[in-house]
This record gives C-alpha cells, structure tokens and sequence, in this order.
C-alpha cells in the first residue's frame, strides 16, 4: 500500500509546476481571456508538446512515453493549477483516451503517435443541447459513413484537426472518427463561461467519418471514455482548488480590515478550514481513482464517478470562497479570482455536471455490492 | 396576520395599476441592445418615466411634501413598486438616491441649498451616487482615509474611492472624507455632498468579473467644496453613514432578479432522463428549499414592510434578508447552470437557454454576497445587533486613526 | 396587509408563554421524560384543557370559541416554545381538523363539543410501517363496518379515546373513526425518539367504525386534515426553534474560554446568526401558512407545504446547533438541550417527512402556476 | 499510488486472518442485552480476546519490543486493525489507554515503575482513562484548575474533572493538574498517572442524551500520590497533553460505526413512493455525496498511516478526518431516520428498523462533534497548523492563570 505519488512522481510535478510557472503564468492565461475566440494559446500549446507530456501515458508501441497514468495525473494537477490555456484535456483524456479503448490497431498506429507528437489536437463531440446527454435521443445521425447533424458545445471544437463524435446509427449508438478538415465540417465559435477553453458549434453535412469500436455500443465507450477523462479532470480539479485556497490564504494574511489580518478573524478561518476539507475530499477520491485507472481495477468506474463528484464540488466551493474571502476586489475583472470561478465550471460540465455522475456513483456503488454479493 | 391588501390598500392598488397601464413607456420600441441597463436609450426611457411619475406625484410616494413627495405611506410605495415590478418598467438609475442617501441627506440638513437639489433627483434630471469605500477599507467604511483639510470657508479633499455604483454617469456624490485621524476612527469623519464636475475629481469605470463596468473608482486630487456642502456636524459623519447604511440595507433586503419562476420555466424546458428536469425528485427537493427562502425574502420584506408603516426602523431582519437572497441567488444560479449540463457553458443570448440570463447571473452571483455589505459582516450583525453577542475584540478600539496597523 | 399578530393576538400569546411558564417549567417535561411510556402529563393536560385552549379555532355552535386560526397559531407556539407534554396536537391539529373538514353534522356535534371541553383525546392513525405513507398500500382495512389490522407509530395512541384511522376498503382509500375503548382494540406503548410524546401499536380486530367524509377519498381527506396539521405544527416547531437560539445565545453569553465570552468568537456569532435565519425562512413561511389556513385561501395546499418544510428545516438545524454551542454539557441527560433535539424530530416526523413534503411543495407550486396561467 | 497490498502486506494480511478466524472469541453465544458495550460479559469476551492477542504477539503490534509490543510496523497494526473489524472483534475498551495515554506516558516516561505498568493494560487486565477536562475548560484542556500542591515526596491534588470516557470501568487514569496557578496557563500544568483506587478520587458516572453512560465526572479530594507518579516535567504537563491529543486525534480520524452499507441496506428495505428508498434520485444524490465523503475518511486515515510508516507524525488532515466523520454521521442518521418517515421514530431493537442502530446513533451524534475536538476547536486547529493562519486573539496569552476573565 502507498497512498501518496512517488518520489519520481514528485520531482516530474515539481518540475511540471515550475515550467508552467514560468510559460504559463496567469498574464498568459489572461492574454487568452481578452482576446475573444481565441481560445487556447498556441505558443503555449507548442511548448507543452515539446516536453512530450502529450505522450506521457500512451504506450510507448504509439510514439508514447508510457509513464503510466498516476504520472498523468500529476500532469493533470499541475495543468489545473496554473490554468493552462491548452487543448490538453480534449486531445489526451478524452480523443486518446477515446482511440486507446476503443480504437483498432490501424486506428491507433495511425493516430497515437502523431496525438504524442504534439502533432494534432483531437476532441470528443457529445452534447447536442441542453439537458443531459442521452445516448437514446441523438439527433446527429450516421448513415453510409456519413455524419450529419450539430454538436455543440464541442470543446476546443475550432482548433481541433480531428473528433470522435457521438452519433445515432442503425446499429445503435456510434463512435465515428472524423477529419474536420473537410469541407462539409462547418465549424463556429461559441462564447462560454471559460473563454480560456474554446468551444465551437460543429455543423456535419455528409461528413465521411469511420467507425471506431463496435456499432451500435457507441455510449458504452463513451461512458468507459468518460471514466477515464473524469479522474484527469479531477486531477485539474484539484490542482486549481488547492491555488484558490492558497490565494485565499495569502490574501487573508495580507489584508487587514478593523486594525487586524483578515485571516484572524474565524469566519475566514473557518470559511477557509471548510475549503480545506473539501479539497482533501477531492483529493482523496482523486487519489484512489488515479489507482483504479493505473491499475485498470475492477473498481474504475466507483473511483471515477466518486472522484468526479468530489472534485467538482471542492473547486466550485474553493473558487467561490476565494472570491468572498478577497471582497470587492476579488469580484473585478482585475483580479484573477474569477479566472478560476470559470474554469471551475467548465471543468465540471465537461464530461457532464455532477447531478449525472451523482446518479452514475449510485449505481456503480450497488453494481459494487451486488458483485461483492457474488464473489462472497 | 393578512397578507391580502385590505379594501383602501386594494383601491390603491387598482387605481396604479391602471395608471401604470395607461403611462409606462412601451420598451419593446428598443433593440435587445437598447434595452441593457446603462444604455443611452435605456436611461432616457428610465428618466422619462420618472418625469412622468414625478408629475403624477409617484415618484417619492413616502416622502414629506415638503422634500418634494407625496406625504403617502410606505404602504402605498411598496404596492406601487409592485405593480411597477409587475409591468416590467422598474428602473435601477435612482435607487441609490431616492431610497438611500438623499433620505440620509435630509435627515442631517435642511437648508435651502439641500433642498434645491430635491427636485431634480425626484425627477430624474440628476443621478447620486455614493463615495464611502476606499480600497483599504471596504467592509470597514468607518476606516476611510481620502483627507478633508480646511481651507478658509472651504475644504480641501486628496483621497481614492472604490466600489462607487454608478458614479461614472452620476451628477452628484454624497463623500465620505477623514477630517481628523488623531481620534479613534469612527470619530474624526465628516460627509460632504459633491457636483461630480468638481474639477480635481476623476471618474473611473471598473470592470467587474462578469463583465459589466457600473463600478467605478473615483480619483479626488485637491477637490474644492465649500463648507456649506457639509452634511452634518464636522467629524460628524458616521451618523449619516448609518443612515445611508440603514436604508440601503433595508433596500437589498427585498431581493431583485430571476426568480423561482425563471428557474421553474427552465426546469420545465430542459429534457432529462425521464421528461423535464422538472420532473426530476432531486430537483424537486432542491427546488422546494429554494422556494421557502426566495419565498422568505419576499415575506419578511413585508414584515420590514409592516414596521415601516408603524413608524418603526427597519430592524436587522433586512440584514437576513440580504443574506438568503445573495446566497440563494449564487445556488439557484449554480444549479441553473448545472441542470443545463455541457450546455450551461454557453452564454451569449442566441445560444444559450433564458437567453444566457442564468449564465449572468452566475458571473454576477459572488459581487451580491459582498456589495451592500458582505456576508461575514451581516452576520456579524445580526449577532450584535438582534441577539446581543459581543462585538469581536477590536484592536482599533479607541486607538488614534494613524495608528491602526493596515498591513501597508 | 398585515404581516405580524395584531395586539389581541400578541396579549393572548404573551399570557400563554406566561401561563405555560408556570405551569409546564421543563421539570415538568423532564418528568415525562423519566417516567417510560407515560407519554404525557395528564394534570397538566387538564390545566391547559380548563383555559379553553381545545376549543380556540373550533366553532361556537360546536362549543368551541370561534377564535380563528391565527389564534391558535400563537398558542401552538408557545406550547412548542414550552415543550408542554400533552395530547394537543393530536387531539387538536389532527383530530378536531378531521372531523371538521370531513365530520358530517351529526358525527360534529356529538364529538366536537367533547373536543371542545376537553373531556376526550383524539389521534390520528395512518402510518402503518417503514417508509412514506402510500394510500394504495394500505394493510389496515375496513371492512363490513369493521377495521383490521396494525396501525403504528400512532401519536398518543395509548391515552386516546377516539381515534381516526386511515384504512383501505372496497371503494378506496377510507377515514373510519373509531371509539379505542372497545374490546377489539389492543393497544401497546411504542418507545419513540421523544419519550415526552406518547405513542403506541394499535391493533383493530374487527373493531366497529364509522366513515367520516366520502368513502373512497381517505387519502385526499388526510391530505387536508394535514395541510391544516402542517401550519399549526410550524408553529410549535418555530418556537421551538426561537427558544433553541435563546437557549444558545444565553449559554454564549455566558460561558468562558480562552478567557473570553464564548460568545465574542465569530464561529459562535456567525453559527447563531445563522441560525437566526433559518428560524426567520420558518417563521416567515409559517406566518403566511397562518394566513392562509385562517382564510382559507386557495394558496393554503402551497402555504402549508412551504411551512412545513422551512419550520422542520429550521427546528433541526437550531435544536443540534444548540447542543453544539453548549459543548459536552449539552450532551448531557441533564441538560434540557435534548428535549428540543428530540421534540425537533418527533414534530419533523408526525404528519410526514420532510422529503414527502419537499415534493408536495414542488407539486403545489406546479398547480398553482398552472391555476394562475388559467386565471390570466 | 497503490491500495492494493503489496506482496509482503499480503501475506501478512492473509496470515492474520487466519489466525483471527482460528482464534477470535464467539460473541453469539452472548444475549443481545449481553453483547453491548459495557456489559460485564461483553468487557469480560474482550478482555479474553485481547489476553489471546498478546499472547500471540497481535496486541500491540507497532510498539517497540522493549515496551511489551511487536516490533512491527504501523501498516501491519492497520492490517490486523481492518481484519479485527472485518470478523467482528473489535472492542473500544482499551484503545484509549493504548492508542492515546500509554505512547504518550512513555515518551516521556521510561522510568521502571512506568514499565512495570504496561504489561497489564496490554494484556487488558488494566484499563486506562483520561483525566484532563474540567467543567470550566471544555475544549479548552490548558484551563485546567485541578490543583496539585507539593508536600514533602507527595503531591496532594483537589478538583475535579469531566467527560472522562471509561474512568468508571479504569483502573489508571493520566490526570492534569494546575501545579502554579501565577504563569501563564500553559506553563503551570503538570500531568501525573494515578491509580484510580486512590483514596479520596471518586467516580461518579455521567448519563448522557442518548442514555448511556460511560462519561463520568471524577472528584478528587485531598488525594496523595508520591512525586515518582509524576509524568515528565514539573510545569511541563502541557507537551504530555499534546502528546495525547495527536494520538486521540489520528485514531478518531479514521472514523467507526455505522457505514454508508448500513444505510444502503436500510434504504433498500425501505418502500418509497416507487420501488424503494434506494431508488429514489433525491436519495441517490444524497447517498452519493455522502458517500465521497466517508470514503475520503478512509482514504485520508490511509495517506495518514502512509505519513507514520515513514516515520512522519500524523498531520493535522486527520483533525479534517473527524470533522468530516462527525458531521457526515450526523447528516447521515438524520436521514436514515427520516427516510423512514413515522416509523423513524421508533427506537426499541424490536420494533425499530435495523435494531434501532440509526435511532441510537442520532441521539449520540451530536456528541461526536464534542468529543475529541469540537467542530470549532478542530477548524482551528486546520487553520492555524495547516494553512499559517494567525491565531485567535487572545486576552488570556501571557496572563497569570488566576487572572484570566472566567464568567464565574
């Protein structure tokens, strides 16, 4: 048992913090901000694919550095902390996640080594409208190997060169690979709570698109897809919970109001023991799921949801706290609080908001039991 | 208890309601554009309707005939807010005057100079706007620093202040100045009443996290106001404050926005696993604590309301009313946004559901639980105003302004 | 518009606090309390019954004195503010209710009077195990003039002489009232949460019965009886809850540590404040459930619903936030801090849980909206 | 990251489980009235288990050979630990003398007298209690007013305390005492062990709201002990308490007692309005979120064995695994018993749901946010040592003891 990284999983975080301290600070995340449409900063983007962090869990038989998940995870946490303006999340959890469960050996030759080269930017297109995604009532359809329909928002939807895209078939649900390139792909920019993370409105018109997995359990690997991108993004999670909470702390020690520290008055202290404990519920249940997913443990999808659920809810809580704790100043367009307070909600409805992954831990918790029932 | 109009206040009621109907201005004639608040042509209309009641004697309904209302009864102001609310045509621009500093004005002076500046408030032709906080001291207005130095018959003011709604297209401030920082803090302020095109007074917009920029700091270099522009007694001013506090408080109590309905008809709009979200048991259960708090704002409005009209202060229940409408408001803008799933991301008004409305209000949501007086702050109140606990141990209690550690 | 008790309302209510203080101290609750399955305090029931309280809202031509509604709001009250261990409520908001909403004259003019001049106790019988009241499962039937079968917990079950009891029968769902002298009526004492409350099992075997209200709307008659139910008990809950915070902040106010007034720390303060408001949602929401209940207004179903759900939300947060300020004194037999800890949850549970009651607010709410949209 | 076993931990795990299975003591063959904790015949079973133990090396497994213990690490202590409870045979008698007071004398006590003491509470033929709490100094231990006065080689001590867990069934107790009441309170206290047979020490035990009564109030009056029972320093007492509070606190952290399993169960016997309790979404959600909670318990009382097994002190994030135990169990009992509706009220093991577990445990509820560190003691604890927030103010820091303001 080791409940905790590695010492070599520490130094890589170490060493990941102090890079994107020094690339990615927030002015860069704000350069970003201002300019609507944007985005993603591509300078960036390119520096972080030069470290090879692209690779950093694909097997090293597709160009990867097969380091293994918990390593991306540590990845992860720092990409959270410092709000990287980069198409990471879309093109590593969720495209390769995507191609590495589901996708047949061609599929991966052809693609994972260029997704570790840092040479393409790959998204899952889901969500269709509003309301919670069911796979039963998909209005984009493919038929004869073309798509047809509008997903939106699709993450990163405008800088990506390829998706995978939840569609209807006659089999059933499908998961079809698609070149965006192609000109019956129409693509626009959806403004979103996080400008930091570029979204699009993706229209398909006859897109030729391939099948990737079986016909027809196209929701099925969605779902294992999204077990896999929920513990990264837990991860992300945690990493810019735990900065909110240390802005709210430099700040409660720095500002004084009545002639002390706000941070000796106990309503900010306890306002901020309250954000500490829930950021330790985040990572504990992040924690575990990063040891289901690196293990591929029968557990995974218990760990993936918990983690999910508990992430979400400590950075919403961190970066809404650290605003309150900052006051006026804290709720300016200045001030950096607010940078968080969006990514926070884009990281939690990415994959689908909690109340959907509240009701997927329930079920998973008695699919748990039941199989503990059977072995027993 | 009665909560239905009795049959004066039900005549009342029909009698507005219908002169509303007959006068309210028609803001379909504006573009989606035209109809933010701020703009040009939003503001006419504002000020146009206040014209409009000014003349049908509307517009102060409460006030004394002789500051320029109506003599009526809160009573009767509540139930034209009311029907006004009701008809779509409330407008934001002359809150901060009418309901919180020009009662506070009044209250302290009474001359003929005061008094002059009435009419063109009450018709909207003038915009007041409050100076209180400064950036060292937001929650804490007692801790003001911009100077106030006596020159002759005038006084000289250097300061910063922050926070200030709406001063970038206001005509008038009530400023809040340290006038002697050798006596404990609360004791060495004096409140002045200032024509915003003072010359040494700069306005300057804040953009706000969600985007808008009717905050404004407000640079005061030299300023040269004569000692009749005073309010109140020199070193003095932390009476009006308190007063201005008191009425903006009692204001916020009553809650404004999107409201459970808003909520309820997105509810019913966004599909879930089965049927609408509003078919949903955990939402319902959400929905039915929501409602007895929005429902509690709205009714101990009311019951400010009624002590209002027994001649009584509002008591300190507006402070809880503040406190549940802004922390409701960042949930139910939350689970706004959350029901909506990977659609709650969008915000502009073609795309996004309600118009991108919930999605405002969420970026809006963490200014309400600080503006008007924070969340630690109101609690603080109501601990030591309505349940008697000692104030927290002051370390600035009686120690000379100049004294006070500021961490600067 | 009148939001508050008019000055009649306020003496009757200031005389009942000071008429309850001398006569039901929480010694006499505590006696209760120590006495195992006594259930309540017949000397003091007397008391209260020689004031007249029985008969407050229950008409003159039954006997009653015609008061009205709010009247007995301001007694329920203070009779929850004093904890008094008696059968009023069952006898009161739930019997009495049901005869008047459903009684039909004659079965009103036998039984109300009674009522009236305290000379029975009345209850209500409708749970009959685990888990939310389902009228289309009921086990207790009626059949032939006869009832069979086991209603539990029933509320003062064991001092009643008449009970009205919730049964299936051929045409439906039934409200059957029941003399429970009879030979075919077995009771036994059931120990419950809140030993100040009696409660018991009661068997029917075969016990005779009569109908009250249309045969076939059982279920919709309870619903009606509990509305009325529903606001009076908010008002126990709410003084109830205001005596919790008074009990808390005198014990701030007075208790040391660290050398200071426990009650100069924010966590106190700001736990007490918040305690405050929730004791303002439940009496805000409870006073307008007076308002309806007493015009009968049609917004009475939503009204009550919102009462009950605030009031029961607000009593249990004040009755553990008091223990918690007391500290381990308040953990103890012989603090009264309990009482109000155990008196909470038997109000929370008697016509319903919460949760049942969350979703009949949702669905009023609905209603209500549906009905405006007609009227508009 | 890894919570699987690793080789090693495995077979030890395996190994313990067989010898558990082979060797733990039969408890059905107790009355159910016999089977609570307590009770002579259950005290009796765990004394006998805890005789096999020792005699099997299984006792107390971390502890150093030279102290009666194992040698083993703290890893295969949690191993046997989750075994114990995996077969049922856990008892809380003696894990306040091993886990919390005995660790804590020995660090600073080596003398022979002290090691002469150990044997027996090992062996569970003794059990220890704590004497530190006062009636006017709850959470606050250093307040202490139990006076001790030298006399020649003895001590002789008069006051009292309280809240003192098992001093009924305890043969030794670790007392605080006030031994200079003229420095500041943390440098006057002085900590002794005391055989509670003593003459002039009287136990008298104390009921509490949920009907138990294993709490007590200790008196002691002129009561004599030779200075050789002093334990570390004269004046020095304080750092034995801190010693005692870490451990107190680790050990809570990992939280007991009913589980989210429990309530699973109990919601799925439970009808609703369709199905069961199980299947209803508001539920669903509630379980979920209550389930990441007593999960990141679990998890977080691993990361704190990870810390020990480094040979690290456990940090302050076992203070945010009893405020999050606590106060989930308290949430938790609520609403099991709610979810039950009516029939929530019934607490007797015949007729109530699950024996009346739930019902028992909301009536001892709220004394799990008291014990061991209040909610509010604990939030300060995480602020303070975690994230370097000041302390609170303080007027009683650097006062003589009997100076400070008590409100008696």
């Amino acid at each position: 048992m080791n409940f905790d990284y590695t010492d070599e999983q520490k130094s890589l975080k170490d060493e990941a913090r102090r890079f994107l301290a020094a690339v990615s600070p927030l002015t860069a995340v704000r350069a970003v901000l201002e300019e609507p449409g944007i985005g993603h900063d591509p300078a960036l983007w390119k520096r972080i694919c030069e470290q090879g962090w692209c690779g950093a869990a694909i097997p090293e038989g597709y160009g990867g550095l097969g380091m293994g998940y918990v390593d991306l995870c540590a990845l992860a946490e720092e990409l959270g902390r410092s709000l990287a303006p980069v198409p990471f999340a879309s093109t590593i959890y969720q495209f390769a996640e995507a191609l590495v469960i589901a996708g047949n050996e061609e599929q991966k030759q052809r693609l994972l080594p260029l997704v570790s080269a840092g040479e393409i930017i790959g998204t899952l297109a889901a969500s269709e409208g509003p309301g919670v995604l069911r796979s039963d009532a998909l209005k984009v359809r493919y038929v004869d190997g073309k798509l047809s329909g509008t997903k939106v928002p699709v993450i990163d939807g405008l800088a990506a060169n390829w998706a995978i895209v939840l569609a209807a078939s006659d089999e059933g649900s499908v998961l079809v690979l698609v070149d965006l390139s192609q000109g019956s792909v129409q693509r626009e920019v959806v403004a979103t709570l996080d400008p930091t993370r570029g979204a699009a409105r993706i229209h398909f018109d006859g897109a030729a698109g391939e099948v990737i997995g079986q016909a027809g359990q196209g929701a099925q690997l969605l779902a294992r897809v999204q077990d896999h991108a929920a513990v990264l993004l837990a991860f992300e999670q945690v990493g810019g919970a735990d900065r909110c909470l240390e802005m709210a702390r430099d700040y409660a020690l720095e500002r004084y109001a009545f002639g002390r520290q706000i941070g000796s008055y106990q309503a900010i202290k306890h306002k901020l023991a309250d954000m500490f404990i829930a950021n330790e519920v985040g990572r504990a249940n992040a924690y575990y799921g990063a040891w289901a997913l690196s293990t591929q443990a029968p557990e995974l999808p218990l760990a993936a949801a918990a983690a999910r659920v508990a992430a979400s809810a400590a950075y919403w809580q961190a970066s809404k706290e650290n605003i309150q704790t900052h006051g006026g100043i804290g709720f300016t367009w200045e001030a950096d609080c607010h940078l968080f307070y969006r990514r926070a909600r884009h990281l939690g409805l990415v994959v689908g908001a909690p109340r959907d992954w509240k009701r997927r831990l329930a079920t998973r918790i008695e699919q748990q039991v039941a199989a503990e029932g059977i072995a027993a | 208890m009665n909560f239905d109009d009795n049959p004066e206040e039900a005549a009342y009621r029909a009698e507005v309601r219908a002169w509303i109907e007959g006068n309210a201005p028609d803001l379909s004639v504006l573009t989606a554009e035209e109809r933010r608040t701020w703009h040009p042509a939003h503001k006419e209309a504002a000020r146009q309707w206040q014209v409009v009641k000014a003349d049908a004697g509307y517009a102060c309904i409460s006030w004394p005939r002789e500051w320029g209302g109506s003599g009526g009864t809160n009573i009767q102001e509540a139930i034209f807010n009311q029907e006004e609310a009701r008809a779509g045509v409330q407008f934001t621009y002359f809150m901060t005057g009418l309901h919180f500093l020009l009662p506070a004005l009044l209250e302290h002076n009474q001359d003929e100079l005061t008094l002059s500046l009435i009419p063109s408030a009450v018709r909207g032709d003038k915009i007041w706007c409050q100076l209180f906080s400064e950036p060292s001291s937001g929650s804490d207005s007692a801790g003001a620093r911009c100077a106030a130095v006596r020159d002759g018959d005038d006084w000289v003011i250097n300061g910063q202040k922050v926070w200030n709604s709406g001063a970038q297209a206001s005509d008038y401030g009530l400023l809040l100045t340290r006038t002697n920082p050798d006596v404990p803090k609360h004791k060495g302020l004096t409140v002045f009443w200032v024509d915003m095109t003072t010359p040494g007074l700069e306005v300057r917009p804040i953009k706000m996290m969600s985007g808008d920029a009717e905050l404004n700091e407000v640079f005061l270099t030299d300023v040269r106001i004569p000692d009749c522009q005073r309010v109140g007694e020199i070193d003095g001013g932390w009476a009006v404050v308190i007063s201005t506090l008191m009425n903006e408080r009692a204001a916020l109590g009553s809650g404004t926005g999107l409201s459970w309905r808003d909520v309820m008809a997105l509810a019913r709009q966004t599909p879930s696993w089965e049927g609408t979200v509003m078919d949903d048991p955990a939402f319902r259960e959400w929905f039915a604590d929501y409602y007895i708090r929005t429902e509690a704002v709205r009714l101990t409005s009311f019951r400010t309301l009624s002590s209002l009209s027994r001649g009584e202060a509002p008591g300190p229940e507006s402070s809880a009313g503040k406190l549940l409408w802004s922390n409701s408001t960042q949930d139910m803008s939350s689970q706004a946004v959350d029901l909506l799933d990977m659609s709650g991301l969008l915000v502009d008004a073609e795309d996004a559901a309600a118009n991108g409305a919930f999605q405002h209000r969420f970026l809006w949501a963490p200014g309400l639980r600080l503006g008007g007086g924070t969340d630690e702050i109101l609690k603080n109140v109501i601990a030591e105003r309505v349940l008697g606990l000692p104030g927290d141990v002051r370390l600035d209690k009686g120690v000379p302004f100049r004294e006070i550690p500021s961490g600067r």
